[in-house]
């Protein structure tokens, strides 16, 4: 067996990242021109601006199959929309603490402020968390099981 | 006020003085200074190099001590004072050298710089005040210049020591006016007086003496005082071209307070 | 079923070499709804974009995915293609194929496979997409200037120039900012009040230009082309319209214990005082905190020598309410704060000045009438020592990590100017590096040490001490590698620059961002240099960061060209996208309206029929033309009936669902 | 160039020598600099170019007064002070290499030297 | 109690301040009390009492938009629903009489059955006991011991919000248990034990719907839930995974905003605690962003709707640690 074949075999995680427009998506934007890589696991919903991000958007996309959702958006006070990011984050922080209540593990979800200078930090936060998630493993405790294939 | 009390090796053999003095003065001012039961010489010098994890035991055992009694540790000696709020500084900050001390010394409850390390000076200033000294004065040294000597080790590192401006410190000269004696400012008054290469390197010490000693005379003062057993020793020893009283600070503070 | 085209962009190899186009092509073929879809080298070319338009006209596309480069490049060019074809503009999404995916993987693989992925995803979303039209806006064609110095001066005459009305809003009783307190001007020399001086006039004589001076901006409403602003005169105690600015009370006050801030507190002035000689507007003002009067009640006397009866001791403040098309900032710098510094001894010695203070020192309408002295004792110095870098390019948390890009200029200025004047002196300049891009620039300070012989010695001062009445220089020369140690008469700190501290609040009041340093923002770095990434909001001269006088001015140009432009314009196209209140889900629970930073959601009283009810309901609506589009209120709003156009909760499932698919 | 010993020393001293913009203030700072052979400035560029075995065999490294000067006033937070001691030891924590031995002592001592000079000696100059 | 009720109503229909009572009557069992609007002739079906424990505040939302005034009559914890409700302009105030009604805490009927009392037929309240005429017989029952849990961790007697309030000259009931007790416990459970224990709860849920129907935060004219739009429409639970997505978007909608009334739980038929979802987010937002308790201050922002600049980071849920 090549090695090759050996790594197409193991689990590939799926995360869904919510990044807004004008900070986080431009630091994707940076980390690819930049040509800084992270997994292939990491697939980016454009939202206009974090506070978008809607707790069912989360869950739908644990339901789906999703192994981890992370949410990025501008620093705290440099959101474009001013305080944006103050809503995400204080609903994010109940939402979270929500599901580690509910006892899904805690290490699925994150929030980070990547600043559309911050190719770097994009690349790597998205490595670390890829790295975390397939550490964890599949995502079984918040699954629609007829999503399955 | 009670405070748990570190000393310091030199402070029971040669600098008996700057001991004796601390002790009554703050009889006086109120302050109860309670000298740990068992204390081991803290090493003189802070080791820096992130590897060093003996040569720090004996410090954290003395905050462990003074967390324990859930008291401030008080100290005296510049250089004890050095490096205890160092290796506390750590023991708040440096994870891993948190987790080898704390494995290496086995305690009920991890250590993690939960103990306020307050150097005597900062307890005048801070805990008891210098309005509160004024009043206390009975014996005012009305007139006398003098210069004070900070050396390094209570300023610098400055985000680390938090003591004062390290640059322009006020603490020892606030110090002075508050004994009734006025304060004289001298440029190197945080200048290195080349205290650790005394025993090997005597005309460099003498060098920086010299300066420090002939800058505070053109300022006209006429004696300096120094919180440090090695300064002392260092300003009085090896001044080759002139001389001038070299008085620790709680001498001056003792005679003021009239318990001398 | 809407009729899709997808069209994936090869970018030359950029996409291609690590994405299978040909592979990405195939597989979303079959995607329900795509009836065409096809690949191209560049897609954002003349040819890529024709085969876009002739798609939509040969298969009647209701929608159009790109698969290509960031929305953030090319978004508006492909919508603009389609609309050119006749399709609305937002029914076009682009799946970000490069930067996203070729760009960061190497596995051709699995990057084709991602890209695969990301195609559906726009498939999906574009599924629901509806046609959106821009709505309008009128636009106010007047403009507010914040900071009167040479950059607001410049931008305000720009656009007064055009035609256009322009307030200026100076917190300090004159304008004519930080160049005002200049001596000379490099690379030219030429004095700056000369120069200065008659544009200030000229502001004031402009009769498109309104002055607010000793007036600060007090909130901010409102948005691009339509900004509600109030104004705050400050009393001045002295009626303008009736001084004359003779100067009579200035002279005649009895307190003189302010610190002069034109001369950077070299001296005093009066309590009632005109700044300087060419102040614009010519009039005095009453220091309150000074004012014996106001503090007594005695005194007055400035009242009685006042032919002109202009004292009011009784002025109030008043507010000015006015609107706006566009807002400038252009709120200047300050030089830091030397306390964490001490070991250069500012504090210690008069001897030890900023670069600042020397500019009053050589001025000769300067504390010393342009004679330089050493303040300590007034006598006539003769070894100057110049430091660099104080305060600029440090990291330690004590200074400023960016470099002040003024001080090596002006500090050759200055080292050339004492050696002119006093052949006699030594100066020396300590440097880090000696930094002179600009037309001119490494002339001149090659002139400094060829033709006047200033000593520039490679590295720093460590330490400033004192010694029968000279300074100790002790600093270290790098090249010689040696310790120096040199007795001086004065030593001149170049200390960093920083903006003004009125930057940070003036900008959250406009809502527009401002970086680590308390610089603004730029819409675009390289691009958009003199914009705020807050529409409606442009920069000009230090506020944005770092920049001399010939550059302050060249963007305070700028900035005027861009506010002309929003000005010309009789309507503003607004963002369609959106948010949208649902009247029939709608509780009327005004959460909504507490999270809305714009204040763009209001409540009326509306008859609806709910399935056949009538009933009069409180209800959310959304003003268009002010809301941004961030989306808060729709995850505030319980029952959903808030959503924003172009990012639809169920846009975003949809692209959620495609993605976990 | 000993690689292995340069990290040591940086891992030791904690100092990214990378931080260091060549200004010259620590040099200017230094209350020893005349003593030295070596300067502050130059033994960061000294680690940072691995030229670390010269440095060990010059006295400027016994000249530091480790007064804390030149980590006080360093704009770039690069510590030289901290470097310095990681070179020291990496000369003392070689066999037989202390540069002060207690054999020495007697002959310095003085009547008033204080214990805290013998103590603070010894743990910078021997292991 | 009930009889100073109906005089104090009788007076004000008949000094017409209002024209109508929204108040309590008995369902088909007299322990099963129900909300019902009364006017002053039918004033006979009135009943105040310990089993009177429907919050009506969420009732008035339609009451109050009809012609005329109405007298409420809540109770103390009522009142913080209430105010909730004005706050967000869901109650029109002009049409509101509120009457203030003391509470001893509410009696819970299977509580009492638990004591092993059968065949119950009525319940007289006196003083500090119960006197149960069931078929076997009377018995007593000390009150405190079959308070309903809700009350155990009481508000406190005092009106939020009241035009008039009636005093009982009874002593006022006060909370005899810490509402964080269980989430604390939970919050101390490993990861897995939670999950266990969750999924234990709701996967007995049927979505009947009385949570959000009794439930005063939840009063959207058109639950998400019912929306066809929403694309999370559903009438029942398809798997495990829609019976946690409805309770936690359910508890998410009203985070902020539930007053802790208990209702959601007290009529749950499955006997879900599912108070204790909400209580977390109220333990987490007093924590998080300083003691909120909804309806108590009317001019407050709500937490969700508000922020501080130094807000903590979601990562605390990582950083604070647990198992």
């Amino acid at each position: 067996m090549s090695l090759n074949e050996e790594t197409k075999k193991e689990y590939k995680p799926l995360i869904v990242a919510f990044c807004c427009n004008w900070c986080s998506y431009a630091g994707a934007d940076l980390a690819g021109s930049s040509r800084l890589t992270y997994p292939t696991d990491v697939k980016i919903i454009r939202v206009p601006c974090s506070c978008r991000v809607n707790p069912l958007f989360v869950l739908r996309a644990f339901q789906r199959g999703a192994d981890g959702v992370i949410i990025a958006g501008c620093h705290p006070g440099d959101c474009h929309y001013t305080s944006g990011n103050y809503f995400a984050r204080r609903r994010m922080t109940l939402l979270f603490s929500m599901l580690d209540y509910l006892g899904i593990e805690r290490e699925r979800t994150r929030v980070e402020w990547i600043s559309a200078a911050e190719g770097v930090k994009f690349s790597t936060t998205m490595n670390e968390f890829a790295k975390t998630i397939h550490e964890l493993g599949e995502n079984k405790k918040l699954r629609d099981l007829r999503c399955e294939e | 006020m009670i405070l748990s009390y570190y000393p310091g090796c030199t402070l029971k053999t040669k600098a008996q003085d700057l001991d004796l003095y601390a002790r009554k003065s703050a009889e006086v001012l109120g302050v109860t200074m309670e000298e740990l039961e068992e204390w081991q010489c803290c090493g003189a010098v802070y080791p820096m190099a992130s590897d060093e994890i003996a040569t720090k035991l004996s410090a954290v055992r003395a905050l462990e001590n003074a967390k324990e009694k859930g008291q401030d540790l008080l100290t005296l000696c510049s250089a004890c004072h050095h490096v205890i709020k160092r290796v506390n500084h750590d023991m708040q900050t440096n994870a891993d050298m948190q987790m080898k001390v704390n494995n290496y010394l086995q305690l009920d409850e991890p250590y993690t710089g939960e103990t306020k390390v307050v150097h005597y000076l900062e307890m005048l200033r801070d805990l008891v005040g210098f309005d509160k000294i004024k009043e206390k004065v009975v014996n005012p040294l009305k007139g006398k210049k003098i210069a004070a000597y900070y050396g390094c080790l209570l300023l610098r590192p400055s985000d680390v020591l938090q003591f004062d401006n390290p640059e322009n410190p006020s603490i020892m000269e606030d110090f002075i006016r508050s004994i009734g004696a006025t304060p004289v400012e001298t440029p190197y008054r945080n200048e290195c007086c080349g205290g650790y290469v005394s025993m090997e390197n005597k005309k460099l010490a003498q060098k920086k003496v010299d300066l420090i000693i002939s800058s505070a005379m053109e300022k006209g003062a006429e004696m300096i005082i120094t919180a440090c057993p090695l300064c002392m020793y260092n300003l009085d020893a090896n001044s080759t071209e002139h001389k001038l009283p070299i008085v620790y600070f709680t001498e001056l503070l003792a005679e003021a307070l009239g318990v001398k | 079923m809407q009729k899709i085209g997808v069209f994936i962009c090869h970018c030359g190899t950029n996409i291609a070499a690590t994405v299978d186009v040909e592979a990405v092509t195939e597989a979303i073929k079959n995607e329900p709804g795509v009836v065409y879809a096809a690949n191209y080298q560049y897609m954002c070319s003349e040819n890529g974009q024709a085969l876009i338009k002739n798609a939509i006209a040969e298969y009647g596309l209701t929608g159009v995915v790109v698969c290509s480069c960031s929305p953030r490049m090319h978004e508006a060019t492909f919508r603009k293609a389609a609309q050119e074809a006749g399709l609305n503009p937002y029914m076009v999404e682009i799946a970000n194929i490069r930067e996203h995916c070729s760009w960061i993987h190497k596995d051709k693989v699995e990057a084709t496979e991602k890209a695969i992925i990301l195609a559906r995803a726009a498939i999906a979303k574009v599924h629901l997409n509806a046609p959106l039209i821009s709505g309008q806006s009128d636009v106010t064609k007047r403009a507010l200037v914040i900071g009167g110095g040479i950059a607001g001066i410049q931008t305000a005459l720009d656009i007064a120039e055009a035609g256009f009305e322009v307030d200026i809003v100076e917190k300090s009783p004159t304008i004519g900012g930080k160049m005002a307190q200049l001596d000379k001007t490099f690379p030219t020399l030429d004095c700056a009040a000369c120069i200065l001086t008659p544009k200030m006039v000229d502001a004031k004589s402009n009769d498109k230009i309104t002055l607010y001076t000793y007036s600060e901006v007090e909130s901010v409403k409102g948005f691009v082309g339509n900004f509600e602003v109030s104004i705050r005169k400050k009393a001045r105690y002295v009626n303008t319209d009736l001084c004359t600015g003779c100067g009579e009370c200035t002279t005649k006050c009895p307190s003189r214990k302010a610190k002069s801030e034109f001369n950077m507190g070299l001296m005093n002035r009066g309590a009632i005082y005109i700044p300087f000689a060419q102040a614009i507007p010519n009039v005095a003002t009453i220091d309150p905190q000074y004012c014996i009067h106001m503090k007594t009640g005695k005194c007055g006397l400035c009242e009685k020598v006042c032919s002109a009866h202009a004292i009011d001791f009784k002025q109030q403040d008043e507010i000015v309410e006015q609107k706006y098309g566009a807002i400038v900032m252009a709120t200047g710098f300050n030089l830091i704060n030397l306390d964490q510094f001490d070991e250069f001894g500012y504090s210690k010695y008069p001897d030890v000045v900023t670069s600042l203070e020397f500019e009053r020192l050589m001025n000769a309408a300067g504390p010393t009438e342009g004679t330089l002295l050493r303040p300590s004792n007034h006598e006539h110095p003769h070894t100057l020592v110049f430091v660099q870098c104080v305060g600029s390019r440090d990291t330690s948390g004590c200074g400023k990590p960016y470099c002040s890009k003024i001080c090596c200029m002006y500090t050759a200025k200055h080292a050339m100017l004492v050696r002119d004047k006093y052949p006699d002196t030594e100066v020396y300049v300590f440097y880090i590096d000696v930094r002179t891009p600009g037309k001119n620039f490494d002339e001149f300070y090659r002139r400094a040490v060829e033709q006047y012989g200033v000593h520039y010695i490679k590295g720093m001062v460590g330490k400033v001490t004192d010694k029968d009445g000279k300074l100790i220089v002790q600093g270290s020369d790098l090249l010689e590698n040696k310790q120096l140690k040199i007795e001086a008469d004065m030593v001149v700190l170049a200390a960093a620059v920083e903006p003004d501290p009125s930057a940070r609040s003036v900008a959250s009041m406009l809502t527009a961002s401002i970086d680590t340093n308390d610089f603004m923002t730029e819409a675009h770095a390289k691009l958009r240099p003199v914009e705020s990434p807050t529409a409606g909001i442009f920069l000009s001269g230090m506020a944005q960061g770092p920049k001399d006088i010939p550059e302050t001015v060249s963007q305070a140009s700028a900035c005027a060209a861009k506010v002309i432009g929003l000005l010309a314009k009789d309507h503003l196209v607004n963002n369609p996208c959106v948010a949208q209140s649902n009247e029939l889900r709608c509780n009327g629970c005004s959460n909504c309206e507490k999270v809305c930073p714009y204040g763009a959601i209001s409540y009326i009283e509306k008859e609806v029929n709910d399935h056949g009810v009538r009933e009069v309901r409180r209800i959310a609506q959304v003003n268009e033309a002010v809301c941004q589009g961030c989306g808060a209120c729709t995850v505030t709003c319980p029952s959903g009936a808030m959503d924003l156009k172009g990012f639809s909760t169920n846009q975003i499932m949809a692209e959620v669902d495609a993605i976990c698919r | 160039m000993d690689k292995f010993l340069q990290e040591q020393i940086l891992r030791m001293s904690g100092v990214n020598t990378r931080k260091c913009m060549k200004c010259g203030k620590c040099s200017g700072t230094c209350p020893a600099y005349d003593e030295m052979e070596y300067h502050p400035h130059q033994f960061v560029a000294m680690v940072e170019s691995g030229d670390i075995d010269a440095l060990m065999q010059s006295n400027s490294i016994w000249t530091c007064l480790s007064c804390f000067a030149c980590v006080e006033r360093c704009p770039r937070s690069v510590e030289p002070a901290n470097l310095i001691e990681a070179v020291r030891l990496a000369v003392i924590r070689q066999q037989n290499a202390n540069h002060l031995k207690a054999q020495e002592i007697p002959e310095n001592l003085e009547e008033k030297l204080p214990q805290q000079a013998i103590v603070s000696a010894f743990r910078k100059y021997s292991k | 109690m009930t009889e100073l009720i109906k005089a104090k109503v009788s007076e004000l229909l008949a000094n017409q301040t209002a024209d109508r009572v929204l108040g309590w009557k008995k369902g088909e069992f007299f322990y099963d009390e129900t909300p019902a609007v009364f006017q002053a002739e039918e004033l006979d079906d009135l009943v105040y009492d310990g089993f009177s424990a429907p919050n009506l505040s969420k009732y008035l939302i339609k009451e109050s938009k009809k012609e005329g005034k109405v007298i409420a009559l809540l109770k103390p914890c009522d009142t913080y629903s209430f105010n909730q409700l004005i706050m967000e302009h869901r109650i029109n105030r002009d049409n509101v009489y509120v009457v203030g009604v003391p509470c001893r805490g509410n009696l819970d009927i299977n509580k009492i059955r638990e004591k092993g009392i059968k065949g119950i037929q009525s319940i007289k309240e006196q003083g500090d006991e119960l006197i149960i005429e069931t078929i076997y017989g009377t018995k007593t029952l000390p009150r405190e011991e079959v308070i309903l849990d809700r009350c155990l961790c009481c508000k406190g007697s005092q009106h939020m919000v009241a035009d008039e309030v009636i005093e009982s000259g009874e002593p006022a009931w006060e909370a005899k248990a810490d509402r964080f007790e269980m989430v604390t416990k939970l919050e101390n459970m490993t990861s897995d034990e939670r999950f266990a224990f969750w999924r234990g709860e709701l996967s007995k849920c049927i979505r009947c719907n009385a949570c959000r129907n009794v439930c005063p935060a939840c009063s959207c004219l058109q639950c998400v839930f019912d929306d066809p739009a929403s694309k999370v429409q559903a009438k029942s639970n398809a798997d495990d995974f829609e019976e946690n997505m409805f309770h936690i978007i359910r508890a998410f909608h009203v985070a902020g905003r539930c007053t802790d009334c208990g209702e959601c739980s007290r009529v749950c038929p499955q006997g879900i605690p599912l108070h204790l979802l909400n209580r977390k987010f109220i333990k987490d937002i007093d924590t998080f962003y300083g003691e909120y308790q909804a309806g108590a201050d009317i001019e407050a922002k709500g937490p969700l709707t508000e922020f501080n600049k130094d807000d903590v980071e979601p990562s605390i849920v990582k950083e604070r640690g647990g198992k």
